[in-house]
């Protein structure tokens, strides 16, 4: 890899044309493959590369990006139409071959080659017209790969064998987004706009920074440092403290007070159900109700972030949210009712060491993992062992390897552990598929961590699958019989929900997303810019 | 007169008190004159040596004067010292094996000492030269580092570099203890030389080898307990010692082909007082055969004979 | 954090030690009651031992409870302020220089025994056990300690205080090693060591009985670089994330004063007490050290 | 009874023990009961080499020493050592380094009971270290209970010999043991060498000293770069040196009744017949001895 | 001399394949599996495709072999130069990424021991004149060797950066420039470098002013300091010689203050987010990237190696006494 460049130079990118971004990156940019889900520098899928849709979660509908249209002609087959007169950063136009490339390269190995179990074959019907037939039809997750997805030109990407699929760092990145590859180094990665992109026209976005200088993130103290000094427009990592300095003028969030932050997933308190006594709906509930949530927020967050629905689903999923059935049936903290629970479940100690044993009387010992380093889950993970004991649950915190905390997560050797791993997206589809996904496997790599198996609730789950992409009403209605499953159930507990995390100066960069009438994102995160972030850089205006 | 050391008392400070190493000690070392300075461990003798040119940080002068061709030796003040220091008097110190600055080259060493001392060290290169040809060494040593030296020529080099100044009074402080009996014999032997070209006027040899000095000492002085014994020429102290002390020390030693067959050799019974608290009279009064009743008395240095000078009641009468 | 250059003088040129006999003992008390390096050193190393000892007597609630407001200034009732999170820093400093000074008595105890076990081995057998000994000293002595240790813990599922405190032990023992070898290796040549020989004595026995004792001031001042070493490279480790999991060190303390931006929101009294808890720690055992140095070696009495 | 026979010793020295130093080369000598051999050298002419291998405390390179027939350089063993131990005792040159500055003196003598005689009384014991002491001609209530610095080195040297008559010993190896004494002690200190002798004793008695070896020694060993340069009855060798070596060293020795010059004058008037000296080839490292005239030999010369 | 240089060598030799070997050995024998760690990130929701990944990327990383043959290619690779490939910055490979940021290690490293040494040499000597002096700068020195690195650095960070504003606390150059061989951006490296700098020398000096008062001390007592004093020498031309001998072992001292000087570096630079391998150790630690950490590792090793044996060399030069007994010349 090259460092420097042959513009910007030593003089440096003008302050009033150059957008600093920090807190998405934690490593030097080596990697600019899109396929290589995780591992490209920020902006590669996003400001580079592209997908068919974006989707708006305000809104809770579908955007056409690349594709200009779309049409389902049946259950199973989904003609999308992309836009006239789109080129390739290197000049070649945009063809319907190049979806059909990017899909077919999902039958080597790359992260989405699970899209190839229900799609039944893709094809150019036209210039810029691409067919896709499925053979079981799963709109919701169809889609959810369609505007989360980059297309790649098939002009460089045809040809690649699976080694180059997954070890080419594609140094040249040649996409159809609004920014250009300009230059890298191991702490930075630096876009310049490309004046040729389709979208100004199209969509009437023009994006205002020429320069985007994206800093790989350092430690906390660095960022607030620089965000003192003016020296970065836009931080996207959790920044301990940060309610103390952002004062709505010179430092904002989207919310000038808490949670200041908006919400970008659920962290789970998940239960190995394969233990015991996990696998007792009533210990569970009564765990739940032990928690004091407003003790974490209150403590390790500084209120940057806001408690979690019973049923876990974000605030943009609210329509899918079955509010009545969550105040008749959800919990919340009662350490009196956590101790009447486990007592009526015959949970009581019978050792006389102070916590409960099980009705037969084994004592519980159980441990919480979180990994050692994330400073705001252990700090959250040691509230919730002492919540627990207080109710007599003998739960202690524990901060494992990351690594090791994985592979025990994924092979079930836990008790409890905090997990986040699942963004808005779409569709609560995503949620339900990692609470409820069935068959349980060896290794639960990506899903369904706590083993729970429920087959009614799963299959409520593949209806919700193939409900219509936009059909709300009709999703709502199978997600409401899931909620009354899950909060029957509560097969892992929701507990706050992590934050977009996002803090900006306004020294040189203003009009910023916020509560007061400006939706939107302002965030640099990978699979945020399809929601909507990208606009931002185009809505964002130079302070005077 | 080269040398006159009148009274003269030097205590050690330490933590239980003074220690009293030199106790009033009085004598002239004549021009030319080498003096071997001998006696028993720790009764003073370097004591003397070091009070001559410095003091150490425990050492005070307590009291005496010292005089030096007729002008008084400032020994107390260190700064008033330098002056005669390798100009007038000089040393041969025992550790001669490491005396010389181990990363030095030895040339490089002398000419900085001697610039240090306002000497131009071109004017006298050339004697260097002489003397170190005189003492049996190559004027090569010059360009090596001391370790590349035997104890022997370093011996010399530092006898060299002591007296290149011409000094008046040479100390020579146990300056052969370390070495084999035919190294120190010629070590010994190229002192008495440089003392017969007038490199040096006077010299005072310290060591416990009195066999030794007799080879070459003109006098020889005995020192007990801090104080002076006797005094008198090398043959006189050999052949006709008149102090107890003398006399029993001259006993006690074996000579090449004396064997326990022959004659028994008898030693001194006892040890030398402590000189944190030394007794009154007479230090020797203890060990002494013939201790009296006026051995309780401090017995006065007396000239016996011309040039024979003894501290005990019993003799000089 | 191995060693500080502070002994070189002893540990490589230094003299032999001095002959410490009833008269010594007695002199070493004369000069350690008016040696003032020793006397300060010592007495801020004892204050600061007991409070790791007692201090946490007193505090009822865990030094990681929430017991107090956030992010408080020192007070009369908060002595050292509070986290962001409303902890007591002073409770935490309290039990942190508990375990501050379980890992340096630990680790550094390792290492001293690793360390003179070796050095008394080497420069008493001497021939093929020494040469051999001493390679293995010089191997592990070129290695940079930290880094090792980084690499080792990093594989660690479990991290505690002791696996650390073994860990640095175990890589940390080698200078005193070398000075405690040139040290037994000049006394071993004492006539005593060949008179107990003589007199039927066992090796071991002769190191424990006639070597040792006449090196025991200099085992001390080991023992006390050694201490103070372990201290700063745990502290190091507990800093970039190596530390205990699940536990409270000055090093952590200082690690999570970082992490939760202390410096960025001015509470200096979350990053400061923790290093200056350490620096004044190690640095009164150095300057106690020299003084101890002072006492034993008649040669820097004076001046 | 002592008998080596074409003993060897190379020493490894230099940076990492590259070089080779030959201390002793193809040494033969005998010592019988009641007989005092001086050993007689110059710095490095490997005296104490010699008396350390007889004492089993350094190995031999090649070559054997019998005691009473039997090999000491086989001895293979703690308990065989201790046995050779209780026969063959050492003292060596300082006597205030064969002490342990931090004990007692008298803690020789229970380094001694506590190995040989484990169960002796008491009483028993207590009147066998006064007889020791006196036959050293020292008084108990002098040097009892007293620690090494409170003695005079004479004291001191002649504790270790009643140290080592506590045992029943047949030879005694003095290495140096008066050479820092002071002139007026260590005449004691070599009459009671004799008396010892007059026992029945072997002694084996290193010196640089010429004529403190001549003093006490019935035969005398002048040794050279490690080699014998002469050997025979003591008044032969000091009164009819034939070895240029030994005439040379003679003729150096300050003497109390004549000087140097005398000397070379005397030499110098009746020069001394020319002997013929054993030869050996370059790469040869034995030294054969001549006998020039009855038990009176003399070795190769080497520069 | 060669004999001593070789066995010197020798020594190294085997240093350096010890470090190899515990390098190779750690994360084959202890617990957690690194190509499942890498995997994990990925997210990879296809079990089978998961299943072909793992085979594919233990082949990559060599994990699929007996034994003896990943320690025999092991070696192999490490001889070729390649110390594998990051799993953090994959497909870098680990050689590269550590070159990338070695300059900046050594850009600190190297003024900041030099620098510490002369100044503290000086100081600490300077120090032995006086009572006064030696009681003042004495015990600051052990203040300043016993504070740990990272600590001093925050508080020049916190003194100097956050709140005086004097100097930025974090990077190696500001993130508006592109390096060049231009004025403002070596200034601006500069201001940068400085702080990180400061703390090291500031600790490492401590020590050197330390260790060379008290090697003058020695040396000011000895032998021929006495016997120049005799020969009324001025004090100028003793304390010269004595500050020249005292200055042999701290030479000696370096070798051996390396390692230490090292670990401060790495600290330092993650205090202030220095560009350098401590940062990288960093980095490779928080994202479980062994290869890049053992890489880092054998380049710290080799680096040490490096230096002792330059300072073996330097020492050999310098030291009139070894010099001789090296080349046989001893009397
Ligand atoms: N630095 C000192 N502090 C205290 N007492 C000392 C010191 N140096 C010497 N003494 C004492 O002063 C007395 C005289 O010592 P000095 O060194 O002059 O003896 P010496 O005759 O040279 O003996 P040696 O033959 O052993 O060299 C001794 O009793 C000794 O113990
Ligand atoms: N342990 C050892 N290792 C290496 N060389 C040694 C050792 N001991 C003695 N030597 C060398 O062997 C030679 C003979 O030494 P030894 O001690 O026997 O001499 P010595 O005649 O007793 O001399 P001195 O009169 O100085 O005591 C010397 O050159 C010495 O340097
Ligand atoms: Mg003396
Ligand atoms: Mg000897
Ligand atoms: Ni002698």
């Amino acid at each position: 890899s090259s460092e420097g460049g042959d513009s910007g130079g030593s003089e440096g990118y003008p302050r009033d044309e150059t957008l600093y971004t920090t807190g998405t990156a934690w490593g030097p940019p080596v990697n600019w493959n899109p396929i290589m889900r995780g591992q490209y520098a920020v902006g590669t899928f996003g400001l580079a590369y592209e997908p068919l849709f974006h989707y708006d979660p305000e809104e809770n509908e579908y955007v056409h990006w690349l594709a200009e249209s779309d049409e389902w002609t049946d259950e199973t087959t989904h003609v999308i139409t992309l836009r006239e007169g789109m080129t390739w950063s290197d000049g070649e136009p945009i063809v319907a071959q190049d979806v059909v490339t990017t899909i077919e390269l999902g039958q080597k190995d790359v992260s989405y080659s699970n899209i190839w179990n229900f799609i039944e074959g893709v094809e150019a019907t036209g210039d810029r017209e691409v067919t896709v037939t499925f053979s079981e039809s799963r709109p919701q997750e169809w889609m959810n790969w369609a505007y989360s997805n980059p297309i790649v030109p098939d002009h460089i990407w045809a040809d690649k064998d699976q080694q180059q699929l997954t070890d080419d760092p594609n140094e040249e990145p040649v996409g159809s987004g609004p920014y250009v590859y300009e230059t890298h180094a191991d702490d930075r990665m630096v876009w310049s706009r490309n004046d040729d992109w389709w979208g100004t026209e199209a969509l009437g976005l023009e994006m205002q920074p020429t320069y985007i200088v994206d800093i790989v993130n350092a430690s906390n103290e660095v960022t607030m440092n620089m965000i003192s000094n003016n020296e970065v427009d836009l931080s996207n990592n959790f920044l301990p403290g940060i309610d103390q300095m952002i004062d709505g003028q010179a430092i904002t969030s989207y919310y000038d007070g808490p949670p200041y932050m908006q919400s970008a997933n659920t962290a789970w308190l998940v239960l190995n159900h394969d233990r015991e006594p996990m696998n007792d709906v009533e210990f569970r509930k009564a765990l739940a109700h032990s928690v004091d949530m407003s003790a974490i927020i209150d403590g390790p967050y500084s209120n940057l972030v806001e408690a979690a629905n019973p049923t876990g689903l974000l605030p943009q999923w609210d329509a899918y949210i079955d509010h009545e059935l969550v105040a008749e049936e959800g919990y919340t903290y009662n350490a009196d009712e956590a101790v009447a629970l486990l007592e009526d479940a015959g949970y009581t100690d019978q050792d006389g060491d102070g916590f409960i044993d099980t009705p037969d009387g084994d004592p519980i010992e159980l441990t919480l993992q979180v990994p050692s380093g994330w400073t705001d889950w252990m700090e959250a993970a040691r509230v919730i062992a002492e919540n627990a004991q207080e109710v007599g649950i003998n739960l202690e915190a524990e901060f494992p390897d990351h690594d090791l905390l994985v592979e025990d997560r994924n092979s079930g050797e836990y008790d409890l552990v905090v997990n986040n791993d699942r963004q808005l997206s779409n569709t609560p589809w995503t949620y339900y598929d990692y609470l409820f996904q069935l068959p349980l496997r060896d290794q639960q790599t990506t899903v369904n961590f706590g083993r729970y198996e429920n087959e009614e609730a799963w299959d409520l789950v593949e209806e919700l699958a193939a409900v219509p992409a936009d059909d709300v009403e009709a999703a709502a209605e199978i997600t409401s019989k899931i909620q009354e499953i899950q909060l029957a159930e509560l097969p892992a507990i929701p507990l706050w929900y992590n934050g977009l995390w996002s803090q900006q100066t306004n020294t040189t960069w203003t009009n910023w997303p916020s509560d007061q009438g400006n939706p939107g994102y302002a965030t640099m995160w990978d699979g945020w810019f399809e929601l909507g972030a990208v606009r931002t850089l185009a809505e964002i205006e130079l302070a005077e | 007169m080269t040398l006159r050391v009148n009274d003269l008392k030097v205590y050690y400070q330490t933590l239980r008190g003074d220690v009293h190493a030199l106790d009033g000690v009085n004598f002239d070392l004549a021009d030319g004159e080498i003096m071997g300075l001998a006696g028993e461990s720790g009764c003073g003798k370097s004591t003397l040596g070091k009070s001559l040119i410095r003091l150490d940080g425990r050492m005070r002068h307590v009291d005496g004067t010292i005089e030096l061709d007729g002008e008084n030796v400032p020994i107390a003040d260190d700064r008033a010292m330098n002056r005669f220091r390798y100009h007038e008097i000089s040393l041969i110190p025992q550790y001669a094996m490491s005396a010389l600055n181990p990363t030095r080259k030895i040339g490089r060493m002398i000419n900085e000492l001697l610039r240090s001392r306002g000497v131009r060290p071109a004017d006298v290169a050339e004697e260097l030269d002489r003397r170190l040809e005189l003492v049996g060494l190559d004027p090569d040593v010059l360009k090596r580092f001391p370790i590349e030296l035997s104890g022997g020529m370093k011996q010399r080099v530092v006898m060299v570099m002591a007296t290149l100044l011409d000094p008046s009074l040479l100390i020579a402080d146990e300056a052969t203890s370390a070495l084999d009996v035919s190294t120190q014999r010629s070590v010994v032997e190229s002192m008495v030389e440089f003392r017969d070209r007038g490199y040096v006027k006077s010299m005072i040899f310290v060591t416990h080898d009195i066999s030794l000095v007799y080879q070459m000492a003109d006098t020889v002085m005995v020192m007990y307990a801090g104080r002076i014994a006797e005094k008198a020429p090398a043959s006189t102290i050999i052949n006709d010692p008149q102090h107890p002390y003398t006399k029993m020390l001259i006993g006690a030693l074996p000579e090449v082909g004396t064997t326990t067959e022959d004659t028994r050799l008898e030693g001194i019974p006892g040890t030398p007082p402590g000189l944190l608290h030394p007794p009154t009279g007479c230090r020797f009064k203890d060990r002494c055969p013939i201790a009296s009743e006026e051995c309780s008395q401090t017995p006065p240095l007396v000239e016996i004979e011309p040039g024979h000078w003894a501290a005990c009641w019993k003799t000089g009468r | 954090m191995t060693n500080v250059p502070a002994t070189p003088g002893a540990a490589d040129s230094g003299a032999a030690p001095e002959p410490a006999g009833e008269r010594k003992v007695s002199e070493g008390l004369h000069f350690a009651r008016r040696n003032p390096k020793l006397l300060i050193g010592t007495g801020i190393v004892l204050a600061l031992l007991f409070t790791g000892l007692i201090g946490p007597l007193f505090i009822d609630q865990g030094p990681n409870v929430y017991v107090g407001p956030k992010s408080q200034p020192p007070s009369s009732e908060y002595w050292m302020g509070t986290t962001s999170f409303g902890q007591d820093i002073w409770a935490q400093f309290v039990y942190g220089l508990r375990s501050t000074f379980l890992v340096g008595a630990l680790g550094g105890g390792i290492a001293f025994v690793v360390g003179t076990a070796v050095g008394f081995v080497a420069g008493f057998k001497g021939g093929l056990v020494d040469e051999l000994l001493n390679m293995f000293t010089n191997v592990v002595l070129v290695l940079p300690t930290l880094v090792v240790l980084i690499v080792a813990v990093a594989y660690l599922d479990v991290r505690g205080v002791v696996v650390q405190a073994l860990f640095i032990g175990l890589t940390s023992w080698p200078w005193a090693a070398r000075a405690v070898r040139s040290q037994a290796l000049s006394l071993a040549t004492r006539d005593y060591v060949d008179l107990a020989r003589l007199s039927g004595r066992r090796t071991w026995r002769i190191i424990t009985t006639e070597i040792a004792p006449n090196m025991s001031s200099y085992l001390v001042m080991s023992f006390i670089l050694l201490f103070g070493g372990a201290i700063l490279i745990a502290a190091g480790l507990d800093f970039i994330g190596l530390g205990p999991a699940n536990g409270v060190s000055l090093g952590l303390m200082l690690e999570s004063a970082v992490a939760w931006s202390a410096l960025q929101l001015g509470m200096w009294w979350w990053f400061i007490p923790p290093g200056a808890g350490i620096t004044l720690l190690v640095g009164s055992m150095y300057i106690l050290n020299v003084g101890l140095d002072e006492v034993f070696n008649p040669k820097l009495r004076e001046l | 009874m002592l008998e080596l026979s074409h003993v060897h010793k190379v020493y490894r020295v230099g940076a990492f023990g590259g070089a080779r130093l030959r201390a002793v080369r193809d040494v033969n000598l005998t010592v019988e009961p009641g007989e005092v051999v001086s050993l007689i050298g110059e710095s490095g002419s490997g005296k104490s080499t010699i008396g350390k291998m007889v004492l089993g405390l350094t190995g031999v390179s090649s070559g054997q020493i019998l005691f009473e027939g039997n090999d000491v350089s086989r001895i293979r063993g703690f308990s065989a050592k201790k046995e050779y131990y209780r026969r063959v005792q050492g003292v060596f040159q300082d006597p205030f380094s064969s002490f342990n500055p931090i004990f007692k003196a008298d803690r020789v003598f229970e380094m001694i009971r506590s190995s040989y005689f484990p169960a002796t009384s008491d009483a028993d014991w207590r009147q066998k270290v006064l007889d020791a002491i006196g036959t050293v001609r020292l008084d108990p209530g002098n040097v009892l209970d007293k620690y090494p610095h409170q003695l005079s080195g004479g004291q001191l040297q002649r504790l270790l010999i009643a140290r080592a008559l506590l045992l029943d010993i047949k030879l005694l190896v003095a290495d140096e043991i008066i050479s820092m004494l002071d002139a007026s002690t260590r005449i004691d200190v070599l009459n009671l060498l004799a008396d010892l002798k007059e026992r029945g004793l072997g002694i084996l008695f290193v010196t640089h000293d010429l004529s403190l070896g001549n003093y006490v020694s019935d035969r005398s060993v002048i040794l050279r770069k490690g080699a014998i340069a002469e050997m025979g009855p003591t008044r032969a060798v000091f009164e009819n040196p034939m070895h240029p070596y030994s005439r040379h060293l003679l003729s150096c020795v300050p003497q109390l009744h004549r000087t140097w010059t005398e000397v070379d004058e005397e030499l110098a008037a009746n020069p001394p017949e020319d002997v013929v000296l054993p030869t050996v080839g370059e790469d040869d490292d034995s030294a054969p001895l001549t006998e020039v005239e009855k038990g009176h030999f003399v070795g190769i010369d080497q520069h | 001399m060669w004999r001593y240089m070789g066995r010197k060598l020798g020594i190294y030799g085997i240093t350096f394949v010890v470090a190899v070997t515990i390098n190779w050995m750690i994360p084959r024998f202890m617990p957690g599996d690194p190509v499942s760690s890498m995997l994990n990130r990925a997210s990879v929701s296809d079990p089978e495709a998961l299943e072909r990944m793992n085979t594919y990327y233990n082949e990559v990383f060599g994990l699929d072999t007996p034994l003896y043959q990943q320690y025999l290619s092991f070696w192999s690779g490490l001889l070729r130069g390649d110390l594998g490939i990051s799993v953090w910055l994959y497909p870098e490979p680990v050689t590269d990424i550590i070159l990338r940021h070695i300059p900046f290690t050594l850009g600190l490293l190297l003024p900041a021991i030099i620098l510490s040494w002369i100044v503290g040499n000086r100081f600490g000597a300077f120090a032995a004149r006086s009572k006064i002096l030696d009681n003042t700068v004495l015990p600051l020195g052990y203040i300043l060797t016993a504070t740990p690195y990272m600590w001093l650095a925050l508080l020049l960070a916190w003194a100097l950066g956050v709140v005086g504003g004097f100097f930025p606390t974090a990077g190696g150059y500001s993130f508006a420039l592109t390096p060049s061989w231009s004025w403002p951006f070596i200034s601006n490296l500069l201001t940068h470098w400085f702080l990180p700098f400061l703390s090291m020398f500031l600790v490492a000096l401590g020590g050197w002013a330390i260790g060379m008062r008290n090697m003058i001390i020695y040396e000011l007592e000895a032998d021929y300091s006495n016997y120049l004093q005799a020969l009324g020498a001025p004090r100028r031309l003793i304390r010269r010689y004595a500050f020249r001998n005292a200055m042999l072992p701290q030479i000696t001292g370096l070798a051996v203050q390396l390692g230490t000087i090292i670990a401060g570096a790495l600290l330092t630079e993650i205090v202030f987010n220095y560009p350098g391998l401590g940062t990288l150790v960093l980095n490779s630690l928080n994202n479980n990237d062994f290869f890049l950490l053992q890489g880092i590792f054998l380049f710290v090793v080799v680096g040490v190696l490096i230096a002792n044996f330059i300072i073996d060399i330097i020492y050999v030069l310098v030291d009139p006494r070894t010099r001789v007994q090296m080349t046989g010349g001893a009397s």
